[in-house]
């Protein structure tokens, strides 16, 4: 059995994000970590005047699964409006990824979309996060 | 001589493939150690031959299940040196021993404006209990540093123990760096200012002799999954005068002498401190597994994994983009947590994962030293007493190889 | 059909000689039940094939112990029909429930003047947390009286449950006087009040169906042990909201979020309450009890137990001097207390030893139910699934031949 | 195996126990339970002149092996100095119970013995205990 999950596409987006950075007043803004492995990723969203996605970006620091994940997502919900963000399919996201996951990394692959939606949501800061970089 | 081809056909779990035609490289003790085939059997037996409840029964196997419930106590009190058995406290984890001192000792003792000494090396054990006590309490938590290297700065211990230092916790080898700290030395330092000392020794008791009395420690801990032993059980070792006044932590039956509806009077030691039905087969269990290392020898386990550890220090030493956490040889125990530059920890364990070779990656339960040494995460493989030079290779092999999947030069 | 002897082969124990040619008649199950061979292979099998820590892994064993840890978490959530997996709270046994509540709960929530209400029918487990929590913060402990049947006098209810009430913690099943509660009446009137309920369901949720929802219980604890499981694991249930706010009760790895030096934020439930590495093959083992209990099916084990409580209550009421305690019929679990005139508990049970015959004499950690009895000791021979009509007819012979051991007339 | 442990005269002494009552102004007098199970002995002395035990009286409640062994042991010690009290060794207890013993039953059997060696030393009531009759 090799490590077939890393196929090229992941590996490259490791390297090479989409969407990295900030947002300078964003409309919504959340970060969350998976505490059982450190993985961090905060994302910001602006809206546009029909409540559509006009601008994301994220930072964050973690596995490749989990930032190639984070650059898929974002790259995805451009131009869509706050109702289907907060309604994206967990499904959607794995087959963006398109690489089978153990129980674990499913978790890493979903950190971004779990983190999109509370911010969606309009959940507030859970605690005292920050990125470890 | 130490005969590792032979050992290794004690667990079982070295003959598992991992998946169809990849066996099991398993690099993870730190985590949690396999057991040997006499650590099952021996609890398969009483489940299968004496169990019963303990301590209150008449009948037989109350009796046979009572002789070998204490009789695991008394080999662990040989193993560590303990002055005597009833100073061997069985609780659920290191961990429970940890809050059991922070809840009973603690709520007792600790006052506002008191401090608490930890060191940056900690496991989570070893400071969150500390700093629940110390919010409840109003007293201060200190951390004494770490240098570079991983090792305590030990040279500054005068800033950080001072007549307000009510207790000194500190780990006797680190889960992370791997560090192997001076205990005597240190719990000398805590005694002088007038300090209790507490030793985190769940790296240590599985690796290396253990003598509660040469280290002169207040209190002790370690877990015994860890070091051959089953789930759900754990070691407190206390100083008998302590255990003594101290109130109790968990209350119910078996740890009270009689009660009536207007209060209790506490049992005896050790058995103020275990309520409840307890820990019966795990007991028997981590006294087999107990026999087991003492039939090695904790001396050889230590020269063994010493020279495993020596050995996969250079080898890794050599990967390009390699950081390795904490110090060099003596001072290491059997573990090497580390860094490729341009590859997460987590990317490198499911790497070597498909190839059967089972490490760690995170913050192994030690988010503040990540922290202190600028890392969210390290890949950490450790080592035992069925650990081969072999596997040190396969490692090595499969580092190179996660390397050139993530295409690093 | 509920074919007695097949449930017996599960149980490899009861094939043992306990003295030479004298088998294994185990009547103490009360106290501690035995294994069925499923349940000893499931945690052999996590040994010997996918040991691991859990949570924190990315290797395959680690996902696989984790994979079994919490699904035997929803087979015990299914088992009790709670409405949320993480409802569930692993911790060593019912008496670490009823701590972690009086910790987590109740320094958190109960003051001076307020008042927790417990039964004249309680195990230490069920008092003895609430003696010290009652003295720390002020509040008073009342007991709700016994009839002389051993059932609880609830018309009395009215004048023990009051608005200073906090907290009605109570037996499901008594575990001496055999006494079966109405859990979800007493529920009700503690919610009148604007109290919590807890429920001591150790010697319920062996034996009978047991669902939280019905009973609308805030709290119940149980122990595996009882119930075909392994040492080391009990249950704690409580309802979502009560487990969200309340603080942590042991500390350390895995019950964390994240930890700096400055402080930390706990976990999610359940795992908030379970520090350090958990009681892994116990859980396993916990679960493989489940799937074997409900295999044989909730109702008849009831049903069994009853046909055979009902036979030995009236083989037992014929021995002269005997004095049973606690009620008849459908009030009465599979267990029954008793004396002997002219004869102490404890020689009772020596005398029957030698005939294999395992029961238990004492107080069965219930000091306070004894005094109100007038009594030092009872005898106690209890039943599970696998006890026979031929079981209670060696009893009964046995306790005859006690009585003229004694020359008793 | 048959209950060897109950020959006739253990039997008899639990019947008709030795030295069963109280003594008015004791030397030293001592209650002590065994709580694993609920035996409770409390045993009366008075010393004369030369410190030898002039009269010993014994009250509890327990098993026939705990009885047997309070009217076994006061009825030894009658005339011992308190000296020989303080040294009484449990062996020797046990050799006049003659009946072989498990672990269990032998803290029965000697409970009566640690309640006179704390008398005998001096040590104070250890707690709230009571005769329960
Ligand atoms: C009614 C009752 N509650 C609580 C307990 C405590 O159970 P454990 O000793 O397993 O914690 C027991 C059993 O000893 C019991 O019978
Ligand atoms: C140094 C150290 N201390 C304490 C612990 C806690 O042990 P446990 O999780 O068994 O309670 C561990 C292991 O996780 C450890 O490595």
């Amino acid at each position: 059995m090799d490590a077939n999950i890393y196929r090229e596409q992941i590996i490259d987006l490791y390297e090479n994000p989409l969407n990295y950075g900030e947002i300078e007043n964003p409309d919504f803004t959340y970060e969350e970590d998976n505490p059982l492995c450190g993985d961090v990723i905060r994302i910001d969203v602006r809206l546009d005047d029909q409540n559509r996605v006009a601008e994301v970006a994220w930072r964050g620091d973690g596995c490749a699964i989990s930032q190639a994940s984070a650059s898929l997502l974002t790259e995805e919900i451009k131009g869509k409006t706050l109702d289907e963000v907060k309604a994206f399919p967990s499904e959607k996201l794995l087959e963006l990824i398109g690489v089978p996951l153990s129980m674990a990394r499913v978790k890493c692959a979903l950190l971004s979309l779990k983190v999109l939606k509370a911010g969606a949501y309009g959940i507030p800061d859970p605690g005292t996060m920050r990125t470890h970089e | 001589m130490y005969d590792v081809e032979r050992i290794r056909d004690d667990f079982p779990i070295l003959k598992t493939e991992v998946y169809p035609g990849v066996p099991l490289v398993y690099l993870d003790s730190a985590a949690s150690s396999q057991k040997p085939l006499t650590v099952i059997r021996a609890m398969d037996d009483y489940y299968e031959h004496y169990h019963a409840n303990v301590h209150r029964g008449v009948h037989r196997l109350s009796e046979l299940a009572t002789t070998e419930y204490e009789a695991a106590r008394e080999k662990i009190a040989r193993f560590v040196n303990a002055p005597e058995i009833e100073q061997i406290i069985y609780v659920g984890n290191a961990t429970e021993g940890f809050n059991l001192v922070a809840y009973a000792w603690g709520r007792a003792n600790i006052g506002s404006g008191d401090e608490i000494l930890l060191t940056e090396l900690e496991h989570h054990a070893n400071i969150v209990p500390w700093q629940i006590l110390a919010e409840e309490k109003g007293a201060t938590l200190r951390y004494l540093p770490i240098l570079d290297d991983g090792t305590l700065a030990i040279e500054r211990l005068g800033e950080f123990l001072t007549e307000r230092t009510k207790l000194f916790s500190f780990t006797a080898a680190s889960n992370v760096a791997g560090t192997i700290t001076p205990v005597r030395e240190l719990v000398d330092a805590a005694h002088s200012v007038g300090a209790l000392a507490m030793v985190d020794a769940a790296q240590l008791a599985p690796h290396m002799p253990v003598d509660v009395q040469a280290m002169d420690c207040d209190f002790l801990a370690f877990s015994s999954h860890k070091m051959c032993g089953p789930t759900g059980i754990g070691i407190l070792y206390g100083k008998r005068h302590l255990l003594e006044t101290m109130p109790p932590f968990m209350s119910g039956g078996d740890m009270i002498r009689r009660v009536t509806f207007d209060g209790f009077v506490p049992n005896d030691l050790p058995w103020k401190f275990e309520a409840g039905t307890p820990r019966i087969a795990e007991a028997v269990g981590l006294g087999a597994a107990i026999d087991y290392l003492s039939s090695l020898g904790m001396d050889a386990v230590h020269e063994h994994e010493r020279a495993v550890t020596d050995y996969a220090f250079e080898a890794l030493s050599d990967i390009p983009g390699i950081r390795i956490i904490g110090p060099l040889g003596s001072q290491r125990g059997g573990l090497i947590s580390f860094t490729l530059a341009g590859l997460h920890p987590h990317d490198i364990a499911e790497i070597l994962d498909k190839k059967g070779i089972a490490i760690r990656a995170g913050h192994h339960c030690a988010m503040p030293l990540h922290q202190r040494l600028g890392l969210s995460a390290t890949a950490r493989a450790s080592f035992y007493v069925h650990t081969t030079f072999e596997e040190i290779d396969q490692l090595t092999a499969a580092l190179h190889h996660a390397r050139s999947v993530f295409k690093l030069k």
